[in-house]
């Protein structure tokens, strides 16, 4: 995903808002970014903040001027559980969670997301995963987690992780013939038309933007 | 009290043998004792979870969500759609809210919708089992079909995340919310009110992606529990409930803890106290049993204390 | 004075007549106080009490009261009697209260309270009943200088409250910055977008009322005389004078726009492109209708940087100190400018701290949502470049210096110099480092300046949180930024209050009344001049600059100019200036009448002369409180520490008296003295007293002043114990018995 | 009963804070009748309840003293206490205020000699300490109190405390059979004065007010400083009485925040820098304030104690909204948890005693006065509607510092004049 052009944008002047109105235009929420007042309430109240290298309000600022490499090629975004604690005590209300699954998301759009990283992994296998069958295949998510960087390291984690796999098995909540057939919806069809559906209109808007 | 008739959406976790499946089964002895008839949307589809942002566009990600309300709305006209999951509703929250708001998006995802043959009309409405238990059927009514009280079970009412914010259940607050406790004590049991990682997030899909952070969540949850001197946490959500139980074993490998808590739904206990057996609560599900339920789950009732 | 008929009322509530033997107070009070007629009461505020006293006034003619009872500060509406002077021996508070309820303390607590009922008696046999001010003024036109926002303000709402008024403006049009002004910002709901600065309608309306007059291109020549009374001479342009009478001053002189050219570091004057907040203004209304262009060549204007605070919170000493407190609300109503005509153009504010309280935040939202980014940053230096520059700062949030390139503008938020004329203490040929002589507004022929005081930085506020109107030039008041900075809304509202007082300070001129904070007071200085040695002390000491001189260098008193603090009659060296209802006599009568105990008697005697608006209401609580203090001292309440005379000190040594402590309020820098120096001038006074003690070969710790708080009621009695341990540890006085 | 009062020349303050007073005394001091009505049983209102003013560190009650002493020298001001003002009919020029009295239960004879309140026994939460301790339930408010005339608490009247109360005095002031009373005030004009509320700590969830004894308000750090106050005047936290010598102070706690006031509140900044230096009055050397703030709103002239509470080696700032707050169970100390947002430094702040700077809201909410006003956003009154007669001051109007406030009443006093004049002169005209 992300064509050439999007990936070519040479860097921009500092503080001049190109990139803040970039992400106005292509990030879900990006257009709250603006509204920031420099608190940092979300900053202190995040799950994972101390993994952060840049918090959600330094982000804005780094955004405001122009450092649209740093942000994008970040992993800080990355961290987000989708705790909605920033969401909730923001004074200014800014849907900051959003704002972080939309800056992830388009740093990935164009390529320039972080190579390896687990979460960003994690989540193109869940929607895969997903969207083969329309619904989850818990089995078969798990292994191609542990096998997506290759063989010898999936076994590796496999085995960590076998007494847990295990006891979900004695508990009857992991289901090891999920890996032949799983649970799936019947109109498969449909859903996949929908999706590329959804997917060419999403392109169509975002093109509007250029 | 009248039956209840909802749209049932089970989310692909509580099915059978999935990683919540005994929360489903709960759920339905729950349910059953309520006289709460959950009828499951057909040919429902996986809401994305809040994880499959990277991956798919927020227009997509409102789509699969979309299809699931049109069927619901299709099928089931008038039922409120009920969540058990806590992502799934928040999910649907989001999608319904943001339908709602962006006329655009709402024509969109209707011309998505119609290559699967569907159409979104916009009315059901999204609620979580907890709304329907606090709003609809009220705590007073939740005492009604016990048949034994949890007395003596010491219980950490561990809220999380997505049922609590950013909408979270009407009056309460996002951080101190009350619900579980007033169900613990509801049912009988002791509700350990003081207990502080009650809305520590528990690292949610990066349990799997960044299991080194998550499990140091995992462990305060864990161990401010064992602190307040619980016998057991109790939640609303699968994910906690899942990364909560599952990972003590792996805390207890890599950093020589010994943490065993167990971590039951809401819905296990209320299914034990209705007089459930461990099979109908889903006690047989608990990677780490509950002893105390276990034993109250067998106990006979007398007949004359009904 | 033949005419004097005395009465004494004792009450023995509240416990006074258990704690003490009436019948001894009764005699104290015949026998010594040598009043005519002596009563008692159980529960003398009571209606029957009350009424005892009236039928007295009425029936026995009595025209003096002593009322021993509970101190002056309470039960006021009960002991209310305006046509009758009247003293009060605080028995209650001031004796009782503060007194433990032993035996052993029985005696010398009687000893107070019969004191107390000498001094009341002879008080108030010293009193007159103020007969009213002489030199009423009865003019009841405001004048009003400047014709700007404040002003026209003032000037309007005096006229809408049926009073007229004359206003005097230097330039040629009304208006002042106001009218220089594209917009002015957000001073309403939703507080999302600049506003019409409304200035036509009001030049309009002031115009066209019937009230106002307006003198155009002109200033005032002189300023003579009192509030009711004053005499103004206009010098218009033009050459022409004439001479104005008004009963009170509005000095709205508005304020000037520091000079952006001591900036050079923001490249101020290199380049066209630098603009300050007023310039930004003027590019504005040029620009009408149409974008704002580059000055330099008229381009496209694509990015705006806007630096707050230049030249501002500056601690180098070089710039203004202060915030000038509008300029954030209005850097963010110039970016609106540009935002709201093409959202394409970029602007920045960069600021160290964003100033816009109240519902300036709805404002500050409404320019993020319009897309103004607001950096936290100190601006290091502009650049000029062809036509654009480079601004150089460093970002505090992301923590390192950096620099905007190719800006087409940008603005310097400078702040406002008041317009307030030359300060009291001024030389009179200017001030030496200031580079431009300050020139004289309303050229008052007062001894002590031609303007209003400055409280600081050119700013002609009150020194009061609670008084912002407490002129130091009765009946003068500064409004707008001339008194503070700030912006228009405040502007209106602090105008608007100004006319108020105004109009109060003619009324009271016109009934001969003291204003705050002695409001109401009737009396007023009156000074035997055949005894004066025009030694001009009370000329110079007058807080109020209420005395002149004439050409014989005699003081002139101006009546509806003091406020009735006394410190003319604490600077008298030969006692000629006193007041009707407070005197050299009545506090020096006081002192005498106090009983003396010789010096084997161990029973020191102290006075205590405490200033009647925050120490003596401190001791005054202290006794509500219960906290006890010695029995030896003798409280007496002074209006000010300013009005105490020299001669009581010397008197009160004299007759014996062991130790004087002077309570007043705290000066220096934020001084609380509500006659603005009356206690620091009594610290220097008693500084010089050393000598005299001395000379009477007396020990300097006989007289010891205090700064009294208000608060002070556990403080005050630690104080008071404290120095009688002193003097307990000195001994007594040698000099009893010789007075 | 209902008496009536007053012609349209009258104007009526409603409020007895310095606002109110303020606006009373100016419009007093020109020869207008006021009447001017109180809720409480004294008059002084807020003002009353702080230690010191900023910047010059003076004491609120040197300026009550004064406005006291002016009112007592003033016979055209009429003073109701524990009156408040319940509709409002007519119109500018004539109107007619309702005004319920709630009964006092002792009447003028009160000399305030006290042995009502040594007699009672019962103990009420003092609202003059923000409920920072007890009182007895006979009282006067405080020692400033005007009138200065006991009160007894509705708690005890038809109980042998409020026989106890009444056998003890013995000037027959204690009247148990008070009822509320009701009264018609006619006037020309209105003055609103009725300022405002601090804004409940316990909606600002992560601070955990209420939940830890050591995170209080702005106001009640006042108290506690104050020698009138709870400790007489000692430093120390509620949790244990330690002495708090290392404080935190949070600002905009509530203000400047779309989950709970919207607007700022302009008075908390200047606060915290004063009380910060009652912690350097109080421990010297070993007194500590940490300042948590967004934007130090040092406006205009007070920009001076900003830079000298900045030159301070006892207080530290950081460019913080702090994100939550602990209490240690064990040391009771408070925890805070946030991001010094100057270059990205995530802190765990350890402090003797949190102090929240909490914000201002309207005591009245504008849609609640019994007269029609232009209220904003939250709820002060911006304005008077056209050829209105009701008229806003003080901190009714805005968030005001208390210079400001006085400054906006004595407007208002004209405001009022100029309608009652007005009518002044229609009457000499018929």
């Amino acid at each position: 995903m992300g064509n050439m052009t999007e990936l070519n944008e040479q860097a921009l002047a500092k503080y001049r808002n190109s990139f803040l109105h970039e992400v106005e235009e292509r990030v879900e929420e990006g257009d709250w970014v603006k509204m920031c007042m420099q608190c940092g309430v979300c900053a202190g109240s995040c799950t994972f903040g101390p993994h952060w290298e840049h918090s959600p309000q330094k982000i804005f600022m780094m955004i405001r001027a122009g450092k649209r490499e740093e942000v994008l090629r970040s992993d800080s975004m990355w961290m987000c559980t989708s705790c909605y604690n920033c969401v909730v005590r923001c004074p200014r209300k800014l849907p900051i969670t959003q704002i972080m699954h939309g800056l992830a998301q388009y740093a990935h759009r164009l390529g320039v997301a972080p190579k390896m990283q687990p979460t960003r992994d994690l989540s193109l296998i869940f929607w895969n995963n997903c969207i083969k069958t329309g619904r989850v295949n818990e089995l078969r998510f798990t292994l191609s987690l542990y096998f997506k960087d290759g063989l010898m390291a999936g076994i590796r984690q496999a085995l960590s992780m076998q007494s847990i796999a295990l006891a979900l098995l004695m508990a009857k909540r992991l289901n090891p013939l999920e890996f032949f057939k799983g649970h799936e919806c019947k109109d498969k069809a449909g859903i996949h038309r929908m999706l590329k559906k959804a997917q060419e209109i999403e392109s169509r808007r975002q093109g509007a933007h250029k | 009290m009248a039956k209840k008739e909802y749209a049932f959406y089970p989310g692909c976790s509580s099915q059978l043998r999935g990683s919540a499946s005994n929360y489903l089964v709960s759920v339905n002895t729950m349910c059953e004792k309520l006289d709460v008839k959950l009828t499951p949307i057909p040919d429902w589809n996986c809401c994305g979870a809040s994880i499959s942002y990277a991956a798919a566009g927020e227009l997509t990600r409102h789509v699969m969500t979309a299809r699931n309300f049109a069927l619901a709305e299709q099928h089931l006209p008038g039922q409120d759609i009920v969540a058990t999951c806590a992502a799934c509703w928040l999910g649907g929250r989001e999608t319904k809210d943001k339908l709602d708001a962006s006329s655009q998006m709402m024509a969109d995802t209707n011309e998505a919708l119609k290559e699967a043959g569907l159409h979104y009309k916009a009315e059901a409405q999204m609620r979580h089992m907890v709304e329907v238990l606090v709003e609809d059927i009220g705590y007073e009514e939740m005492k009604k079909p016990m048949v034994k009280s949890l007395e003596g079970a010491k219980i950490a009412g561990y809220v999380g995340c997505q049922t609590n914010r950013p909408f979270g259940i009407a009056g309460e607050s996002f951080e101190n919310p009350l619900y579980l406790d007033k169900l613990v004590e509801t049912m009988g049991g002791e509700a350990l009110t003081k207990y502080e990682q009650k809305v520590t997030c528990c690292g949610g899909s990066l349990a799997f992606s960044e299991p080194a952070k998550s499990q140091k969540q995992i462990r305060d949850i864990v161990e401010s529990a064992y602190d307040h001197g619980a016998e057991m946490i109790v939640t609303p959500c699968p994910l906690c409930q899942a990364n909560v139980e599952i990972y003590q074993s792996e805390i207890n490998r890599k950093q020589g803890t010994k943490l065993a808590m167990p971590v039951v739904y809401y819905s296990q206990l209320m299914a034990v106290a209705y007089g459930g057996n461990a099979k109908q609560a889903g006690l047989d599900g608990q990677v780490i049993p509950s002893k105390k339920l276990d034993e109250i789950a067998a106990k006979v009732v007398p007949v004359a204390t009904k | 004075m033949s005419d004097m008929k005395t009465a004494a009322y004792l009450c023995t509530g509240c416990g006074i007549g258990e704690r003490l033997s009436a019948a001894q107070l009764a005699k104290v009070a015949e026998r010594e106080g040598k009043m005519h007629l002596v009563r008692q009461h159980a529960f003398l505020c009571s209606s029957g009490g009350v009424q005892l006293i009236r039928d007295d006034l009425e029936r026995e003619g009595v025209t003096h009261l002593m009322i021993a009872a509970c101190s002056r500060r309470a039960k006021t509406e009960a002991f209310h009697f305006p046509n009758t002077a009247m003293s009060r021996a605080n028995l209650r508070e001031g004796v009782i209260w503060s007194q433990p309820d032993t035996e052993e303390a029985r005696e010398t607590t009687q000893e107070m309270a019969d004191d107390y009922v000498r001094m009341g008696c002879a008080e108030v046999k010293k009193m007159k009943l103020p007969a009213g001010n002489p030199d009423l003024g009865h003019a009841r036109r405001l004048l009003v200088v400047g014709g700007g926002i404040s002003g026209m303000t003032a000037a309007l709402e005096a006229s809408r409250a049926g009073y007229r008024a004359l206003m005097v403006e230097k330039s040629g049009s009304l208006g002042g910055w106001a009218a220089r002004l594209h917009k002015r910002t957000a001073f309403r709901e939703p507080y999302t977008d600049p506003a019409d600065t409304g200035v036509g309608e009001m030049i309009a309306a002031l115009q066209s009322d019937p009230n106002i007059e307006i003198v155009l291109n002109a200033s005032i020549a002189k300023t003579d005389g009192a509030p009711g009374r004053f005499k103004v001479e206009i010098a218009v342009e033009s050459g022409s004078a004439r001479t104005e009478d008004v009963g009170a001053i509005v000095q709205a002189t508005g304020f000037s726009t520091y000079d952006a050219a001591k900036l050079p570091e923001f490249a101020y004057g290199k380049t066209p492109n630098v603009v300050d907040q007023a310039g930004l203004e003027r590019l504005a209304r040029e620009a009408g209708a149409n974008p704002i262009r580059r000055p330099s060549d008229g381009g496209e204007v694509k990015s705006v940087v806007f630096v707050q605070c230049a030249g501002q919170r500056d601690d180098s000493g070089i710039h203004l100190p202060y915030c000038s407190g509008f300029c954030c609300a209005t850097s963010i109503k110039q970016a609106m400018y540009f935002k709201d005509a093409n959202p394409a153009v970029d602007t920045a504010v960069i600021y160290t701290d964003l100033r816009v309280p109240g519902n300036g935040e709805d404002f500050y939202r409404s320019a993020q949502s319009k897309g103004v980014t607001f950096t936290k940053g100190k601006v290091t230096g502009v650049e000029p470049g062809g036509n654009q520059c480079k601004v150089s700062f460093r970002d505090l949030i992301l923590d390192e210096d950096t620099a905007i390139s190719d800006v087409d503008l940008v603005v310097l938020a400078t702040g406002q110099v008041p317009n307030s004329g030359v300060n009291i203490g001024d030389p009179e040929d200017a001030v030496a480092d200031a580079e431009v002589k300050p020139i004289s507004i309303l050229n008052l022929s007062y001894r002590q300046g031609p303007d209003l005081p400055q409280l600081k930085y050119g700013f002609t506020d009150s020194h009061f949180i609670c008084f912002p109107y407490e002129t130091r030039r009765t009946g003068i008041y500064a409004a707008g930024p001339v008194r503070r900075p700030m912006d228009i809304a405040q502007a209106t509202e602090d105008a608007t209050g100004a006319a108020l007082k105004g109009i109060q300070a003619m009324e009271n001129a016109h009934a001969g009344r003291a204003a705050h904070p002695r409001s109401g007071d009737l009396s007023f200085p009156i000074v035997r001049l055949d005894g004066c040695t025009q030694c001009k002390r009370c000329t110079v000491e007058c807080p109020f600059g209420a005395i002149d001189e004439d050409e014989k260098t005699y003081p002139v008193f101006n009546e509806s100019r003091c406020r009735r603090c006394g410190t003319c009659m604490g600077a008298c060296p030969v006692r000629v200036i006193s007041f009707e209802n407070y005197s050299v006599d009545t506090v020096g009568a006081q002192i005498k009448a106090v009983e003396v105990p010789d010096e084997f008697s161990e029973k020191p005697r102290i006075l205590v002369l405490a200033c009647e608006n925050d120490a003596y209401p401190a001791i005054d609580m202290a006794g509500m409180q219960k906290n006890v203090y010695s029995a030896f001292v003798r409280v007496i309440p002074v209006r000010c520490l300013g009005s105490v005379n020299a001669i009581w000190i010397t008197d009160a040594l004299t007759c014996g008296y062991d130790g004087i402590m002077m309570m007043g309020c705290k000066h220096g820098d934020d001084y609380q003295c509500h006659f603005v120096k009356g206690s620091e001038l009594a610290s220097v006074r008693m500084s010089k007293i050393g000598d005299t003690l001395t000379q009477m070969s007396l020990e300097t710790e006989r007289v010891a002043t205090y700064e009294v708080a208000i608060t002070d009621m556990a403080r005050v009695p630690r104080l008071i114990d404290e120095y009688a341990a002193v003097i307990n540890k000195i001994g007594m006085s040698p000099l009893k018995g010789f007075a | 009963m209902t008496g009536s009062i007053a012609t349209g020349e009258i104007i009526l303050v409603v409020g007895g804070g310095i606002s109110g007073m303020t606006a009373a005394l100016e419009a007093a001091e020109c020869g207008k009748k006021v009447v001017l009505v109180e809720k409480s049983p004294t008059l002084g209102g807020r003002t009353a309840l702080l230690y010191r003013y900023f910047p010059k560190l003076c004491h609120p009650a040197c300026g009550l003293e004064i406005n006291l002493r002016r009112l007592k020298g003033n016979r055209n001001v009429r003073v109701l206490t524990l009156a408040q003002v319940t509709a409002i009919s007519g119109a500018r020029g004539d109107y007619t205020a309702t005004v319920k009295v709630a009964p006092r239960y002792v009447n003028d004879n009160c000399t305030a000699c006290g042995d009502c309140e040594r007699a009672v026994q019962a103990e009420i939460p003092n609202p003059y300490n923000y409920g920072l301790d007890q009182m007895k339930a006979a009282y006067l408010p405080h020692a400033m109190a005007y009138p200065q005339r006991y009160v007894l608490d509705p708690s005890i009247a038809g109980t042998e405390d409020g026989e106890r109360a009444k056998s003890a005095c013995k000037y027959g002031a204690v009247d148990l059979d008070m009822k509320e009373d009701t009264l018609e005030i006619r006037a020309g004009a209105v003055i609103w004065a009725t300022g405002w509320e601090p804004y409940d700590a316990a909606k600002i969830q992560p601070y955990g007010y209420g939940l830890y004894a050591n995170v209080i308000t702005s106001v009640e750090f006042e108290r506690l400083a104050d020698p009138h106050g709870p400790t007489g005047g000692k430093i120390v936290r509620p949790s244990d009485g330690k002495e708090a010598k290392n404080i935190a102070f949070i600002q905009c706690a509530g203000s400047r925040d779309e989950n709970h006031l919207r607007h700022c509140s302009r008075i908390c900044c200047m606060a915290s820098l004063k009380q910060s230096q009652y912690v350097r009055e109080a421990y010297g050397a070993e007194g500590r304030s940490t300042i948590y703030y967004i934007d130090i709103r040092a406006i205009d002239r007070f920009e001076d104690f900003y830079q000298k509470v900045l030159k301070d080696p006892g207080v530290q700032f950081i460019k913080s909204k702090v994100a939550n707050i602990v209490q240690d169970g064990k040391t009771g100390d408070v925890i805070l948890h946030g991001v010094d947002t100057e270059g990205y430094h995530r802190y765990a702040n350890s402090h003797d005693l949190a102090v929240l700077a909490i914000g201002m809201q309207p005591s009245v909410a504008a849609a609640d006065i019994p007269a029609e006003v232009i209220a904003d956003s939250s709820g002060f009154i911006e304005g008077a509607l056209a050829g209105s007669g009701v008229f806003g001051a003080g901190c009714a109007t805005n968030a005001l510092d208390v210079n400001r406030a006085v400054q906006s009443s004595t407007a208002a006093a004209l405001r009022a004049i100029q309608v009652v004049n007005r009518v002044a002169r229609a009457e000499e005209a018929s």
